[in-house]
């Protein structure tokens, strides 16, 4: 033999998913609600969306060359690490704030830590609440989408305008007004000041201001489902997680209408969908085991409510993913599978 | 209802350590191993709450008394480094090796800026003698609830790649750092008495 | 019948089409073997023959030394070359005694019980079984005859007959149990027999239907059933085999007999049969010949100590280029350095390779994507150990399990950052057992 | 003003005297002995925590000491100096045992020793040898990933260019850590006087190690009549240290595939390539050479005043059978 033959440690086979297949499809999952984003508030939107990505990756770039290792571009972790954080920003967002919440994504909370797979924090969910913290009045400016002049599901668009009232757009006349999104009008005023919304499709569709990616409930829901489909993600944490947001919201709003919204309006608004779906979900930041998986979508859960309904934050789904990042080792621990031979011992 | 308010403000709005950033230095000292982390909690939870109500005698009854409150740091000091000693004798006595893990921080609890913090917080917001007792139970929670989260974390850390230059303190202050911004999510839970 | 199955494992592709309908053929022995004493787990036997000696088929050529150890006998007649070490499929030199073929095929005198074998003692069964060098030929090849002498207080009830194959590639099992059921079935009730075992149970893999109807048609009028088995890697685990048919878990640390059970490979219970009926020892065995380097696949009776180079001649060669070499399933066989190696009564399958086909992308970091833990059949947390053995952190991984790790391989296929769990915690287990023995020394 | 004072430090006093009451009844309480010769242990103790005298760290060595169980001449890194501090603190003799230090026994790089296949996996040397047997041709050659390498807490090892490990032994402080880490046994420890070694491990006949190495010692005894000292156990050479006599440095050229390694140049010859250091190299040993010739001279003229040369003994070791008497 001229030719020296291979050696390795079994197995000599592998399966067909690899890490940058993963990332890649997670990123494919995405693209529905980051396109609804686009129809939706325009060139803002396309701004803070390709913007982040492009900065994202440059920065993911240069981290790699300082620490010395490969070009890990390839795996698609950066990109979707900025194409996260660019859906949970809220539209027109200038650039440099942008490239700060990027900085903070892909530096300090990954390529610190090691990069891909070292990070203990899910990286667009530092960057979002670092951004959320440092500026908070740019981060709570809400655009108005688009007035399409035409219903969607037979009744028209409606936005709420700076003073906390609906309007109804009937043209495409404005493009770029403030608003509260309709948490932070909870969170000011109470359930009454959304009665008028709590049940409406517009919630699920998403034709509603607040933060590029989070306000098609129905996109990224398909997005999610996809997911669960390519078996990329398992039901746990997004189901743990929605099913105690819904929970908590029907006891309360049971308890107070006036003071808690409903059901609906709770797990539809806000960035619970692309929180339960995609952030708390990211594999190096979760629980590896079923149970703690569902321990980790309950906590989020019941921080996410605690925070939007007695919490000085609308929103609280950033923070709860953070919060609930840091307690994975503590859960991991815990919830260890009993191993075999263990369980069903044969019996004597 | 209000006593609930106390822990909670003292547990997570205001967390000693990653809201008014006091008592770093044990944070960062004792969080590479579970057990001893837990350790510390406990010593810190005896320390806190015997040192609350220590100052809180010494405030009421003689420094109020003979109109000396402005000795209060230095008595208030003398206390604590007192109480800190008797735990350290006790911790030796019966856990060696919780002792040997803890080394140089447990003396260190003296000089504690968060044990000095609840004692004077507790005389600057009036506090009672139940919600003396409440309020540094529910600081060294918050201190323990940090302290374990971190070193959870800091365990983890050690199975990472981390880039040489950022091993040890370094990555740990980066994770303190984010694990601060998370709690920056209780803002506002409980609205300051 | 329902098929059966356990919690955790992979579905690897198995290509087995390319030899599964292929009848199994005679290997010429070649002009010279090399029998290494060491095929079995345990001791290396002992060259009994000298250099210069004339031999027989079927004559002894290594005497077990002490219990956990096999005899080894001559595969041709002819004369002993030498004996020396010699490469062997371990990848180290092994003791061989070399020989050279005389073409004449002369046997020795076998001596079996025929086809009354339900007379003789338990004892005599079992010394059939040793003098006839029989090791488990699913690969591990633990002694058989220690393995039919479990303690009297385990109470065995159940032997189970591994005809499940969920190695891909290899299709030496199946082909057996098309060819020759009656033997099998045979050799499970001569083992049921040794050991007192009241029940026997045949677990197949549901894509091998015509095994299974053909051993449901052999095992008619006995006490042993055949039983369907879900198609999934590693069904064929004895601990995992169990599990399924029996819904016993064999306890962590223990032995299939703590769970009041003795497993054997379908080859293995042929070759029982053959021992104790012809008195014939184990000197030739199937051998699964495939992979897209190889220009022929084959299923092959091959005579223990034939070289591979000698196989790949009788199989038309190699297509191309070959880039890999394994001796075993892709799954847990052992890659060789060379193809000078002979066969042994281990070798189920010779798998090779194109250089295309060995995965020589470096590894990524791992994602914590929790694959490998769903995979692991013993539910372990491989990732987890994995690193810990990286770091040399034994006592941890210790206390979470690395030991009941059964190395099949599930957790590394799965890994889509294609990470050497399986190889590091090898290691790991490796350094502990290791430390264990400084400290016993001490 | 002054009563200000006055009661200021009646009341620090006051608090301090409680202070105090309390802590004296705890430390009754809670009295603990220590063994203060721990802490003058660790002063003491190099604190590398290596592990070379068998105790889980300095810490776990010095309570070892302190309860009697280690012996005050088992810290490979501290040496004489430490090993008389302890006997000093412990107050017992303390015997000196010749310091040691690591060498790696084979000098195969892959230029010299081929390796037989291409190895995929873990990058340790404990993870190549238990794949295939490893991937050098020769199994008891250095694999050349550098286990020992990162084992070693006083950067004493060095990887070659070529792939190959070698002990510095200026650095090292024959801790052993490397012996452990090396999946194939081939480091040992060495008197850190010596100088002359014999770099291979392969014990298998001349033509087996010919086949896998050009280094490799065959096992030809030439290097036994140059010196007592030098054994030849089977196929494989190697020094008796047991035995007394003196080793001409010239035996390092008398071994034919120049396998003795010569600690002085910390190179053999096989691993020089470029051709202007070689011909430097091969006029160093015309040299050395003469000067053998010339020593030998006047130890046959009987010089016995000759202070560094010891006059030549009969051998001790039942082992130096193969001893031709070179020197006499």
């Amino acid at each position: 033999m001229d030719k020296k033959l291979f050696v390795s440690s079994s197995p000599h086979v592998h399966g067909q998913v690899s890490t940058p297949a993963i990332m890649w499809t997670v990123v494919l999952s995405l693209l529905p609600a980051t396109l609804w984003s686009f129809y939706l508030f325009g060139l803002p939107a396309v701004t803070v969306v390709l913007g982040t990505v492009a900065l994202t990756a440059a920065l993911e770039a240069i981290s790699n060359k300082v620490a010395g290792g490969p070009l890990a571009l390839r795996d698609g972790s950066a990109v979707l690490t900025g194409l996260l954080l660019a859906l949970t920003l809220p539209p027109g967002l200038p650039l440099w704030m942008c490239g700060a919440g990027a900085f903070v994504s892909v530096v300090v909370a990954k390529a610190f830590f090691g990069g891909l797979g070292q990070n203990l924090f899910n990286p667009a969910m530092t960057g979002r609440v670092f951004l959320l913290i440092a500026f908070p009045a740019a981060m709570t400016k809400w655009l108005v989408p688009r007035g399409t002049g035409e219903s969607l599901l037979g009744h028209p668009v409606t936005a709420y305008d700076t003073a906390g009232k609906l309007v109804e757009l009937t043209s495409a006349k404005v493009d770029a007004i403030t608003a509260a999104t309709p948490l932070g009008l909870l969170c000011e005023k109470g359930a009454g000041a959304v009665a008028a919304i709590q049940n409406s499709p517009d919630l699920f569709i998403g034709q509603l201001n607040g933060s590029l990616g989070e306000t098609s409930a129905a996109f990224l829901l398909l997005g999610g489902l996809f997911l669960l489909v390519r078996r990329i993600i398992t039901w746990h944490i997004p189901v743990a997680y929605i099913g105690t947001v819904a929970v908590i919201a029907a006891i309360t709003h049971a308890v107070d209408p006036a003071q808690y919204a409903s059901v609906a309006f709770h797990v539809f608004t806000g960035g619970l969908m692309i929180g339960a779906f995609f952030m708390a979900t990211d594999y190096v930041t979760s629980p590896m085991y079923p149970m703690g998986k569902l321990i980790f979508g309950v906590g989020c859960g019941v921080l996410t409510m605690v925070i939007r309904l007695w919490g000085g934050y609308p929103e609280g789904v950033s923070f709860a993913v953070l919060l609930l990042n840091a307690c994975v080792p503590i859960i991991d621990n815990a919830t260890r599978p009993k191993k075999f031979g263990l369980t069903k011992l044969a019996a004597a | 209802m209000d006593l609930l308010v106390i822990v909670l403000l003292a547990m997570l709005t205001e967390n000693y350590v990653l809201a008014k950033f006091l008592g770093i230095c044990p944070f960062l000292g004792v969080s590479k191993r579970m057990s001893t982390a837990f350790g510390m909690s406990a010593a810190v939870l005896f320390v806190m709450v015997v040192a609350s109500l220590l100052t809180f005698a010494i405030q009421e009854f003689v420094l109020v008394r003979f109109g000396v409150e402005y000795l209060q740091t230095i008595a208030f000091i003398l206390v604590i480094a007192s109480t800190v000693q008797l735990t350290e004798m006790a911790i030796q006595k019966m856990s060696p090796v919780l002792y040997q893990a803890l080394g140089i921080f447990l003396p260190l609890i003296t000089t504690n800026c968060a044990v000095l913090g609840i004692a004077v917080l507790n005389v600057q917001r009036g506090y009672g003698l139940i919600e003396v007792i409440v309020n540094s139970i529910g600081a060294s929670l918050g201190f323990g609830v940090a302290l374990l989260l971190f070193a959870g974390l800091r365990e983890k850390l050690e199975l990472r790649n981390v880039p040489e230059a950022f091993q040890g303190p370094a990555i740990a202050l980066v994770t303190a750092g984010i694990l601060s911004l998370a709690f920056m999510g209780f803002a506002g839970l409980a609205p300051a008495s | 019948m329902k098929a059966l199955t356990f919690r955790g494992g992979v579905h690897p592709r198995y290509n087995k089409d390319r030899t599964a309908g292929v009848k199994t053929a005679l290997l010429a022995p070649p002009n010279e073997v090399v029998i290494p004493m060491t095929q079995h787990i345990g001791a290396p036997a002992k060259p009994v023959v000298e250099a210069g000696a004339q031999v027989l088929v079927g004559q002894v050529v290594g005497e077990p030394v002490g219990f956990v150890s096999a005899f080894i006998h001559s595969s041709v007649s002819g004369k002993v070359k030498a004996v020396e070490p010699r490469p062997s499929m371990s990848g180290v030199p092994a003791m061989s005694v070399v020989i050279e073929n005389d073409s004449q095929d002369s046997a020795a005198p076998m001596k079996g019980r025929g086809e009354n074998w339900g007379k003789a003692s338990k004892d005599e069964l079992k010394e059939l079984v040793r003098r006839g060098g029989l090791v488990g030929m699913g690969g591990a090849a633990f002694p058989t005859h220690v393995k039919l002498s479990p303690p009297p207080d385990k109470g065995i009830d159940t032997v189970i007959l591994n005809g499940a194959e969920c190695e891909p590639f290899l299709t030496s099992d199946h082909r057996l149990m098309l060819e020759r059921p009656k033997a099998v079935v045979e050799g499970c009730r001569i083992a049921m027999a040794i050991l007192g075992a009241a029940q026997g149970v045949i677990g197949i893999e549901a894509n091998k239907l015509d095994a299974i109807g053909a051993m449901t048609e052999a095992v008619k009028g006995t006490s042993i059933r055949v039983q369907p088995l879900e198609i999934k890697y590693p069904q064929g685990a004895e601990k995992q085999l169990i599990d399924a048919i029996l819904g016993r878990e064999v306890p962590s640390g223990g032995l299939p007999m703590d769970a009041r059970v003795v497993v054997q490979n379908v080859g293995t219970a042929a070759a029982i049969a053959d021992a104790v009926i012809d008195g014939k020892p184990l000197y030739e065995r199937v051998v699964t010949v495939t992979g897209s380097a190889i220009k022929e696949a084959k299923n092959l009776i091959v005579r223990v100590g034939t070289p591979v180079t000698h196989i790949v001649e009788a199989c038309g060669g190699v297509s191309g280029e070959l880039g890999k070499l394994i001796c075993g399933g892709p799954m847990m066989g052992n890659a060789q350095h060379t193809d000078l190696v002979p066969v042994t009564k281990g070798t189920s399958g010779l798998l090779f390779l194109c250089p295309a086909e060995v995965d020589t992308r470096p590894a990524d970091p791992c994602i914590r994507c929790g694959r490998c833990v769903r995979a692991c059949p013993m539910r372990l947390m491989p990732t987890e150990l994995a690193k810990l053995s990286a770091v040399g952190r034994t006592s941890e991984s210790e206390a979470f399990g690395i030991l009941d790790c059964i190395e099949c391989g599930s957790c590394s296929y799965e890994c889509p950052s294609r990470l050497p769990l399986v190889q590091e915690i090898r290691l790991g287990k490796s350094a502990i057992h290791a430390a264990r023995r400084k400290q016993s020394k001490k | 003003m002054s009563s200000v004072i006055i009661i200021a430090v009646i009341v620090m006093s006051g608090v301090g005297v409680v202070m105090s009451a309390m802590l004296a009844v705890g430390r009754k309480v809670f009295a603990v002995e220590v063994d203060e010769r721990h802490e003058k242990l660790m002063e003491i103790l190099p604190g590398a925590n290596c592990g070379g005298c068998g105790y889980p760290g300095c810490s776990g060595y010095a309570a070892a000491l302190v309860e009697g169980k280690a012996v005050p001449s088992a810290c490979p890194p501290g040496g004489a100096e430490v090993s008389s501090a302890i006997g000093k603190i412990m107050g017992v003799e303390v015997s000196l045992q010749e310091p040691k230090v690591a060498i790696v026994a084979c000098a195969g790089d892959p230029t010299l020793a081929p390796e037989r296949a291409a190895y995929l996996g873990v990058s340790t040397c404990a993870a190549a040898h238990a794949v295939a047997g490893g991937f050098k041709a020769c199994t008891h050659g250095c694999l050349g990933l550098g286990s020992c390498q990162s084992v070693c807490k006083f950067d004493a090892i060095v990887m070659t260019a070529n792939k190959l490990a070698v002990v510095r032994a200026d650095k090292c402080t024959g801790c052993g850590a490397c012996l452990e880490a090396c999946p194939r046994a081939i480091i040992r420890l060495v008197p850190k006087s010596q100088d002359l070694h014999v770099l291979c491990c392969n014990p298998d006949k001349a033509k087996d190690v010919k086949a896998v190495c050009q280094v490799g010692c065959t096992g030809c005894k030439l290097c036994t009549k140059q010196s007592p000292r030098f054994v030849v156990d089977g196929f494989l050479a190697r020094v008796d240290w047991a035995v007394e006599g003196d080793i001409p440095r010239t035996v390092s050229f008398v071994c034919a595939p120049g396998a003795i390694f010569d600690a002085r140049q910390n190179k053999i010859l096989p691993w020089i390539t470029e051709p202007s250091e070689r011909r430097d190299f091969e006029k160093k040993v015309e040299l050395w050479k003469e000067e053998e010739k010339a020593r030998k001279a006047m130890a046959k003229a009987g010089a016995g005043g000759d202070g560094d040369q010891k006059p030549a003994r009969q051998p001790k070791a039942q082992s130096a059978v193969e001893n031709a008497g070179g020197q006499a």
